[in-house]
C-alpha cells in the first residue's frame, strides 16, 4: 500500500515542483496567515485590556473568574500541543500507530478545551453576566469566543487529518499535511498563553 | 522542469464547458485577473457616476440637486467604492494577470484560493452596491466613526451594508494576501532572486505584508461594531456602558493609514516597471527603490494617529505623529528622485503609458508635499477635514494610484487581450485626464484653506467658493469625457483584427518574451533568470533590438490546476454568512435569519472541506494507479 | 539535536527534534504554567496569607514576572512546536516582524488610552 | 501651478469670511505661520523637482531608431545625497511645527487683558451648537460671543455624535466627543462677526451645523451679558414658565437672576394680542418641551437650542438661514423641508399660527 501511495505521489511531483525558497508553499502560506493572525488577537486583546475595568454594572472579573477552570483549560492545550508535535514525530517516521495514538488524544484536547470553554460561558452566564451585560463581559466574551473558534476550526481539521490517518493517506512524504495543521494548533495554543496571564490572572490580581 | 509530459489534451477538456462554465471555475491567474479587472471598472464608473453627481450637486451653493441623505450615501459610497472596489481590486487585476508573468511561474501558488478571493471580492462589491436598490446605500463615510455609525443613530441598514460589506471585500483582500505573499517568495524562476525581480513584483510583495498585517484590525474594528449593531453591546456607544469612541478611530486608522500605502505602492510598482522601458535605462537607484518602499511600509503603522490631529491627543503624541509622518517623506522623496534619475540621461520613447507614468510623477510630487502640511500637526488643524484634504489625497491617490493603474492598462493591455489600445486616442485621454484632474482637484486646495468643509451637501453663498466649485465640477466633467474616451478606445481595440506583437515596446521583462495574449501555461519552458531586466539581457546576448515572434506551441501534456466550483461556493456561503446577519440586524420579518447565517457557515465549511480533497489536477490528467 | 535520520527526508523537509526533546519542552512549559500560578496564589490567591512579607514584596512585580514566564512559554512553544529553530530563517523574521507590529500597536494604544491626561501634562489645567 | 491658484482666487475676489489664511486670534497666527513656512519650502521644492522633471522629459526625448542610451544602474552618492536633502528640508519643518504644537496645546492662564481665561462649555448637537458660559450662568446657541482681546477657554462635549469645533479665522478644529471633554482656547484680537462650521461629518444635516463668533468689545461684551442675564427672565414673572426649566435652575449659584416686576411680563405680554396667541401656541405646540427661551433657565439635557434672545441673533435653522420673518416663517410650516432629519417635529401649522410664533418670537430680545 505504501508503495502505491508513493508511486500516485510521484506522478504528481508537480505539485512540489520547484519552490524558490526550501520550504513548501503552503506552509509558506500558513505562516504568513499565523502572522496576519497576529494582528487579529494583538486588536482584540487591546479592546480587551482598554475595557476591563468597564463593569460598573453587573460582575467584574473578580466575580466570575476562577483559576482552577483556567488552568485545567491551560494544561490541556499545553498537553495538546505536545500531542500533536508527537503525532508530527509519527507521520514523518511513518509511524502510523504513533501517529494515530497521538492525533487522536490532540483532537481528543481539542475537544475538551471547547467543551470547557462552553461550560465556562453558560456559568458566567448563570452568574448574570451575558454578552451585553457590561464591557468587560462583551470584550471578554469576543476574545476568548474568537480564540474558541479558532479552537473548534483547528479540532475540525485535525480531525480530518485523523482520519485521513486512519485511512493511511498521511505517509512521510505528505506529513506537510499535518505539519501545517500543526503549526495553526501551536499558533492557537501560543495565542492563549497571552491570554491565560492578561486576561484571567492578571484582571484577578488587581 | 514542470513541462513534464503526463497526459495529453487537457486543451479539449477546456473547450468542452461552455464559456460562462469555464469563467465561473476558472483558475487560471490570467482569467482571474481579466475578471477581477472588468468587475473592477465597473465599480470604478459607478464611483465615477457617484463623484459627478457630487460635482453637480456642489456646482454652486445652495443647489438642490440631490437630497441630503442621498448625498451622504454618494460621497460614502464614493469613497468605499474606490477605495475597495475600484484601486485594490484592479491592483489586484494586475497583481493576478502579471506577477506569475514576471516572475517567471506559470500560476500563482494557490490557484483555487485565487479564485475565492476573486467571487468573495466581486460578491461584496454587489452586496454593497445592492443597497443602492433598496434605497439605502451606506450614509455614515468610508470611516464610519462611532456613534454616528452605532445603531443608536444610523438606525436603518445602510451601515450594515457597509461593516458587513466590508467584511467581506476583507477577506478577498486577505486570502490574496496569504496567496501573493506566498506566491511571490516561492514560485520565482530559477536564478530569480528577490534582488532581480521586476519592481512590480517587490511592490505587490510589500503591498501584502501590508494586507496581511493591517486587515485583521478593520476586520476586528468591524467585529465589534457588529456586536454593536446587531447584537446590543456598546463598544463605540457611550451611553450604557461607557464605551469609547476613540477605540473605533485608532482601530480604523491602525488599518487605514497601511491602506493609503496598498493603494499607493502597487502604482509606484508599475511606475518603475514602465519608466526603464520608455526611457530605454535600466531603473535608477534598483535597491534603494526597495529598500524606500520597505521602509515606508513599515513606518506606515507608526503614523495612524495623524489622522486624528483634530481629536486632541495632547502635544507629546501629536509630535510623536507629525514627526514620523514626516520621515515618511524621506523614502518617498528618495523614490521620486529615482524615477527622475531613471529617465534623466534615457531616450524617451512618447508612447502613452510614458505619459501617464510621467503624470504620475508630476501629480505625486503635488499630493506628497501637501501631504508634509499635513504632517505639521497645527496646520492640519487647519486642514483636516476641509477641501484641502480632499485635494491632497486624490493627488495621491487620483493623480498617484489612477493615473499609474491607467498607465499600466495602456502599457500591459496589448499583453492582456493581444490588441494595441489607439495611441492618438491614449493621448487624448491623457490630455483630457490630466487638465480635468488638475481643474477638478486643484482648486479644492484653495476651497479648503477658505473654509470649505468636507462631507457638506452644500454651502452658502459668500463664502468666496462659488467660482472654485464651479471649476471643480467642470474640471470633473473633462475627467468623465477622458474616461469615455478609453472606453470607446478599447472598443476600437476589441472590434480590430490587428494582433499585438509579443514585444510591443521593447520591454524588459519575462512577460513580453512569451505571445500575446499569453498562453494558458504562460510559459513552454521555464525561464531561466540570471540578472535583472532579463528579457533586455537575453536581447543583448542575442545582440537584437526585439527577439523574433514567439511561437504559439500546442502546450500538449503541460500539466495544469483543475476548475472548480469550490472556490465560488466557498464565497457564496460568506455571502450567506453576512446576509443573515444583515438581516438579523434591524427587522426578522418573522423568519428566522440566524439560519441563513449558519446555512452560509456549513455551505462555506462543505466547500472548503470538498475543496481540499479535490484533485489538484486537470480531471483528464488524473488516472487511477 | 538531528534524530530523525532514519526517515527519508522530503525535499523541504527540515530536521525536527527528537521525542525526547519534546517531552522535555512539555516538562518546562507544565513547570512554567505551575509557576504563574503559583505567583497568581503567593500574590493574591490563597497563599497571600501564609506567605506574609514574601507575597507584599513580590506583588508590586506580579504583572512583569508574569509577562516574563509567559514570553518564556511562548518562545519555547515557537521555537521548538513550531520548529522555528530548525526551519529557514525567513519563517522567524516573518513571526518575529508580524508580533513585533504587534506588539507595538498593543502597547502604542495602550499609552494613548490609558496616559491619555498624563499626555495633556504641558496645557497646566488638566 | 501657484501662479494659477493665485490667479484663481483673485479671479473670484473675495471676501473669504471662513478663511484661514487671515488668521485674526493669536492661536490661528502661530498656526498660519508655521503653515506658510511649509508653503515656501514646499514651493521652492515644487518649483525644483517639478522643474527638474519637465527639463528630463524635454532634453532626453528620443527617437525610435536612436542608439540605446548610456545604461546607468545608479549612484551611490547620488542617493545618499538626496536621501539628506529631504531630511534636511523636514528638519527645518520640525522645529517650528514641534514648537507651535506645544505652544498652542497650551491654554493660558492669563489673557493678554490680565484677567483669567472666560470659560466657554461648547455643547455639540446635531445640528447646532449650544454654548454656555459657566461663570456668567448664561446659555446660548449657535451664535458665540467673546470680548476682544480676552482668552476664551473652550471646554468642549457632545450631546449625541462627534463634532468638531472650528472657526477658521481663529483657531484649528478640535473634535466634540459625548464621552470625553476636549478643550481648545484662542483670543480674538479684532472685533467682527466671523462663520464658523462643524467639522465632522456628523449626519444627514452636517453641512448646515453653522454658527457665528461675535467677537465684541469688552463694554459691548458685557452689555450682552447683562441684556442675556435680565430680558430673558423679565417675561417670566418670576416663576418659571414650564415645570422642566424648573428642574434645571440657573447654574451660578450665588449670581441669582435679576429680580424682575410681574408687570413686566403683564406689559409685553399686553401688548399685542397676536404675541400673547404666540405664547400660547408654544406652549401648544410643545415648542417648550425642547426650547427654552430663556438664557438663564437652560433646559437639562438641552433638545433643542436655547431661544433666549432669538430675535437678536443674526441667523437661524443651525447658523443658515438669515433671521428674517419670511425665513422663519418657512422654517415654522416646514421643518423637514427646510432641514430634513431635524429633531423638531412641529405638526401642521397655518400662516396664522406661524405669525402669531415669529411675533412672540421676536419680542425675545
Amino acid at each position: 500500500m505504501t508503495a502505491a501511495v508513493l508511486d500516485h505521489d510521484s506522478a504528481h511531483a508537480h505539485e512540489e515542483h520547484h519552490t524558490s525558497l526550501p520550504v513548501n508553499s503552503r506552509k509558506l502560506a500558513i505562516w504568513t496567515f499565523i502572522g496576519s493572525e497576529c494582528m487579529f488577537f494583538a486588536s482584540l486583546i487591546t479592546t480587551f485590556v482598554i475595557y476591563r475595568d468597564s463593569h460598573a454594572k453587573g460582575p467584574g472579573p473578580k466575580d466570575v473568574f476562577g483559576v482552577p477552570l483556567v488552568t485545567a483549560g491551560t494544561a490541556v492545550l499545553l498537553f495538546s500541543s505536545f500531542f500533536v508535535v508527537m503525532a508530527l514525530n509519527g507521520a514523518q517516521q511513518g509511524n502510523r500507530k504513533k501517529l494515530l495514538t497521538w492525533l487522536t488524544l490532540t483532537v481528543l484536547c481539542g475537544m475538551f478545551f471547547v467543551g470547557m470553554q462552553v461550560y465556562e460561558f453558560t456559568h458566567f452566564v448563570h452568574e448574570g453576566m451575558g454578552y451585553t451585560t457590561n464591557l468587560f463581559a462583551s470584550s471578554f466574551f469576543t476574545l476568548t469566543g474568537f480564540h474558541g473558534t479558532h479552537v473548534a476550526i483547528g479540532t475540525l481539521w485535525l480531525g480530518t487529518l485523523l482520519k485521513d490517518a486512519y485511512k493511511g493517506r498521511i505517509p512521510p512524504t505528505k506529513a506537510v499535511n499535518l505539519e501545517i495543521a500543526a503549526l495553526y494548533w501551536h499558533f492557537v495554543d501560543v495565542v492563549w498563553i497571552i491570554i491565560f496571564p492578561v486576561v484571567y490572572l492578571m484582571s484577578l490580581g488587581r | 522542469m514542470a513541462t513534464t509530459i503526463l497526459e495529453p489534451a487537457h486543451a479539449a477538456a477546456y473547450a468542452k464547458r461552455s464559456v460562462l462554465v469555464e469563467w465561473l471555475t476558472t483558475v487560471d491567474h490570467k482569467k482571474v485577473g481579466i475578471l477581477y479587472g472588468a468587475s473592477a471598472f465597473v465599480f470604478f464608473l459607478i464611483g465615477g457616476l457617484e463623484a459627478e453627481i457630487i460635482r453637480l450637486q456642489l456646482m454652486k451653493p445652495d443647489n438642490h440637486l440631490v437630497s441630503p441623505e442621498f448625498y451622504n450615501q454618494l460621497f460614502t459610497m464614493h469613497g468605499t467604492s474606490m477605495i475597495f472596489l475600484a484601486v485594490m481590486p484592479i491592483s489586484a487585476m494586475f497583481f493576478n494577470f502579471f506577477v506569475p508573468l514576471l516572475i517567471g511561474a506559470r500560476d500563482v501558488a494557490f490557484p483555487r484560493l485565487n479564485a475565492m478571493s476573486l467571487w468573495v471580492f466581486i460578491l461584496g462589491g454587489l452586496f454593497i452596491n445592492f443597497s443602492f436598490l433598496l434605497g439605502a446605500a451606506p450614509n455614515g463615510g468610508w470611516f464610519g466613526y462611532a456613534p454616528l455609525s452605532s445603531r443608536q443613530f444610523s438606525t436603518g441598514v445602510n451601515m450594515d451594508f457597509w461593516m458587513l460589506g466590508l467584511q467581506i471585500l476583507g477577506i478577498a483582500s486577505l486570502a490574496a494576501g496569504v496567496n501573493f505573499f506566498t506566491t511571490i517568495l516561492n514560485m520565482r524562476a530559477p536564478g530569480m532572486t528577490l534582488m532581480r525581480m521586476p519592481m512590480f513584483a517587490w511592490s505587490v510583495l510589500v503591498t501584502q505584508v501590508l494586507v496581511l498585517l493591517s486587515f485583521p484590525v478593520i476586520t476586528v474594528a468591524l467585529i465589534l461594531l457588529t456586536a454593536d449593531r446587531t447584537f446590543g453591546s456598546s463598544f463605540f456607544s457611550y451611553t450604557t456602558a461607557g464605551g469609547d469612541p476613540m477605540l473605533w478611530q485608532h482601530l480604523f486608522w491602525v488599518f487605514g493609514h497601511p491602506e493609503v500605502y496598498i493603494l499607493i505602492l502597487p502604482a509606484f510598482g508599475i511606475v518603475s516597471e514602465i519608466l526603464p522601458v520608455f526611457s530605454r535605462k535600466p531603473l535608477f537607484g534598483y535597491s534603494a527603490m526597495v529598500f524606500s518602499m520597505a521602509f515606508i511600509a513599515f513606518l506606515g503603522f507608526g503614523v495612524w494617529s495623524h489622522h486624528m490631529f483634530a481629536t486632541g491627543m495632547g502635544p507629546l503624541a501629536d509630535s510623536f505623529f507629525s514627526l514620523a509622518t514626516m520621515l515618511i517623506a524621506i523614502p518617498t522623496g528618495v523614490k521620486i528622485f529615482n524615477w527622475i534619475g531613471t529617465i534623466w540621461g534615457g531616450s524617451l520613447q512618447f508612447k502613452t503609458p510614458l505619459y501617464f507614468a510621467l503624470g504620475f510623477i508630476a501629480m505625486f510630487i503635488i499630493g506628497g508635499l501637501s501631504g508634509v502640511m499635513h504632517a505639521v500637526q497645527p496646520a492640519d488643524l487647519q486642514q483636516t477635514d476641509t477641501y484641502f484634504v480632499v485635494a491632497h489625497f486624490h493627488y495621491v491617490l487620483f493623480g498617484g494610484s489612477i493615473f499609474s493603474l491607467t498607465a499600466g492598462a495602456y502599457y500591459w493591455w496589448p499583453k492582456m487581450f493581444g490588441k494595441m489600445l489607439d495611441e492618438g486616442l491614449g493621448k487624448l485621454h491623457f490630455w483630457l485626464m490630466l487638465i480635468g484632474f488638475n481643474l477638478t482637484f486643484f482648486p479644492m486646495h484653495l476651497s479648503g484653506l477658505l473654509g470649505m468643509p468636507r462631507r457638506i451637501y452644500t454651502y452658502p453663498a459668500g463664502l468666496g467658493l462659488d467660482g472654485l466649485n464651479m471649476a471643480s465640477t467642470i474640471g470633473a466633467l473633462i475627467l468623465a469625457a477622458g474616461f469615455l474616451v478609453f472606453i470607446y478606445n478599447v472598443i476600437r481595440a476589441w472590434r480590430s483584427d490587428a494582433q499585438a506583437p509579443a514585444d510591443p515596446w521593447g520591454g524588459a521583462t519575462l512577460e513580453w518574451s512569451i505571445p500575446s495574449p499569453p498562453q494558458e501555461w504562460n510559459f513552454a519552458v521555464e525561464p531561466v533568470v540570471a540578472e535583472k531586466d532579463v528579457l533586455w539581457a537575453m536581447k543583448r546576448a542575442a545582440g537584437v533590438r526585439t527577439l523574433p515572434e514567439p511561437a504559439r506551441v500546442s502546450g500538449k501534456g503541460i500539466h495544469l490546476p483543475s476548475p472548480s466550483w469550490w472556490p465560488l461556493l466557498t464565497a457564496s456561503g460568506i455571502l450567506a454568512f453576512m446576509v443573515g446577519i444583515l438581516v438579523k440586524g434591524p427587522v426578522t420579518h418573522g423568519f428566522p435569519f440566524g439560519l441563513v447565517s449558519v446555512a452560509g457557515v456549513l455551505l462555506t465549511a462543505l466547500s472548503i472541506f470538498k475543496w481540499s480533497y479535490e484533485p489538484v489536477d486537470h480531471p483528464t490528467t488524473h488516472t487511477p494507479h | 539535536m538531528i534524530a530523525d535520520t532514519a526517515i527519508v527526508h522530503h525535499a523541504h523537509d527540515i530536521p525536527h527534534a527528537s521525542a525526547g526533546k519534546y517531552v522535555q519542552i512539555a516538562s518546562i512549559l507544565f513547570l512554567l504554567t505551575a509557576m504563574e500560578v503559583l505567583l497568581y496564589e503567593v500574590c493574591f490567591g490563597h497563599l497571600r496569607e501564609g506567605m506574609g512579607s514574601f507575597s507584599v514584596a513580590l506583588a508590586p512585580h506580579f504583572v512583569s514576572v508574569l509577562l516574563i514566564l509567559s514570553a518564556m512559554k511562548f518562545w519555547f512553544v515557537a521555537m521548538f512546536y513550531m520548529h522555528l529553530k530548525f526551519d529557514i530563517k525567513i519563517l522567524s523574521w516573518l513571526f518575529g516582524f508580524s508580533l513585533m507590529i504587534a506588539f507595538v500597536v498593543i502597547c502604542a494604544l495602550f499609552v494613548l488610552f490609558t496616559y491619555n491626561r498624563t499626555l495633556w501634562w504641558w496645557s497646566g489645567t488638566w | 501651478m501657484c501662479a494659477f491658484a493665485v490667479l484663481l482666487v483673485a479671479g473670484c475676489g473675495g471676501p473669504y469670511p471662513q478663511s484661514t489664511l487671515e488668521p485674526r486670534g493669536d492661536f490661528s497666527q502661530m498656526v498660519d505661520s508655521v503653515f506658510m513656512k511649509t508653503v515656501y519650502l514646499a514651493t521652492i521644492v515644487f518649483i525644483l523637482v517639478e522643474g527638474a522633471l519637465l527639463w528630463a522629459v524635454f532634453k532626453f526625448r528620443g527617437k525610435p531608431d536612436d542608439p540605446q542610451p548610456h545604461q546607468i544602474h545608479g549612484s551611490t552618492v547620488v542617493e545618499i545625497v538626496w536621501t539628506i536633502i529631504p531630511a534636511v528640508v523636514l528638519a527645518i519643518v520640525a522645529v517650528p511645527t514641534v514648537q507651535t504644537i506645544f505652544a498652542t496645546a497650551k491654554v493660558p492662564m492669563t489673557s493678554a487683558d490680565g484677567q483669567p481665561p472666560l470659560k466657554v462649555e461648547v455643547i455639540g448637537h446635531q445640528w447646532y451648537w449650544e454654548f454656555r458660559y459657566p461663570e456668567l450662568g448664561i446659555t446660548t446657541a449657535n451664535e458665540l460671543h467673546v470680548p476682544v482681546d480676552r482668552t476664551v477657554d473652550l471646554r468642549m462635549k457632545s450631546f449625541d455624535v462627534i463634532h468638531s469645533f472650528w472657526v477658521p479665522q481663529f483657531a484649528g478644529k478640535r473634535d466634540v466627543f459625548p464621552n470625553r471633554e476636549t478643550r481648545l482656547w484662542f483670543t480674538a484680537k479684532v472685533t467682527g462677526e466671523f462663520p464658523g462650521a462643524c467639522a465632522e461629518f456628523c449626519g444627514t444635516e452636517h453641512a448646515r451645523m453653522d454658527f457665528y463668533l461675535m467677537v465684541q468689545k469688552s463694554a459691548d461684551f458685557q452689555a450682552w451679558v447683562d441684556h442675556r442675564r435680565a430680558d430673558s427672565t423679565m417675561r417670566f414673572d418670576g416663576a418659571p414658565m414650564h415645570p422642566v426649566a424648573a428642574a434645571a435652575p440657573a447654574v451660578a449659584p450665588g449670581k441669582a437672576a435679576v429680580p424682575v416686576s410681574a408687570k413686566d411680563t403683564v406689559v409685553t405680554v399686553a401688548v399685542d394680542p397676536l404675541v400673547a396667541k404666540g405664547k400660547q401656541l408654544f406652549t401648544a405646540k410643545g415648542c417648550i418641551g425642547c426650547h427654552s427661551l430663556s438664557s438663564m433657565n437652560p433646559l437639562k439635557g438641552q433638545i433643542g437650542p436655547n431661544l433666549g434672545g432669538i430675535a437678536t441673533r443674526k441667523m437661524i435653522a443651525g447658523g443658515w438661514l438669515p433671521n428674517t420673518d419670511a425665513n422663519l416663517k418657512d422654517w415654522l410650516e416646514h421643518t423637514q423641508k427646510v432641514k430634513p432629519d431635524v429633531k423638531m417635529v412641529i405638526g401642521p401649522i397655518s400662516d396664522s399660527e406661524a405669525a402669531a410664533l415669529i411675533a412672540y418670537l421676536r419680542t425675545m430680545r
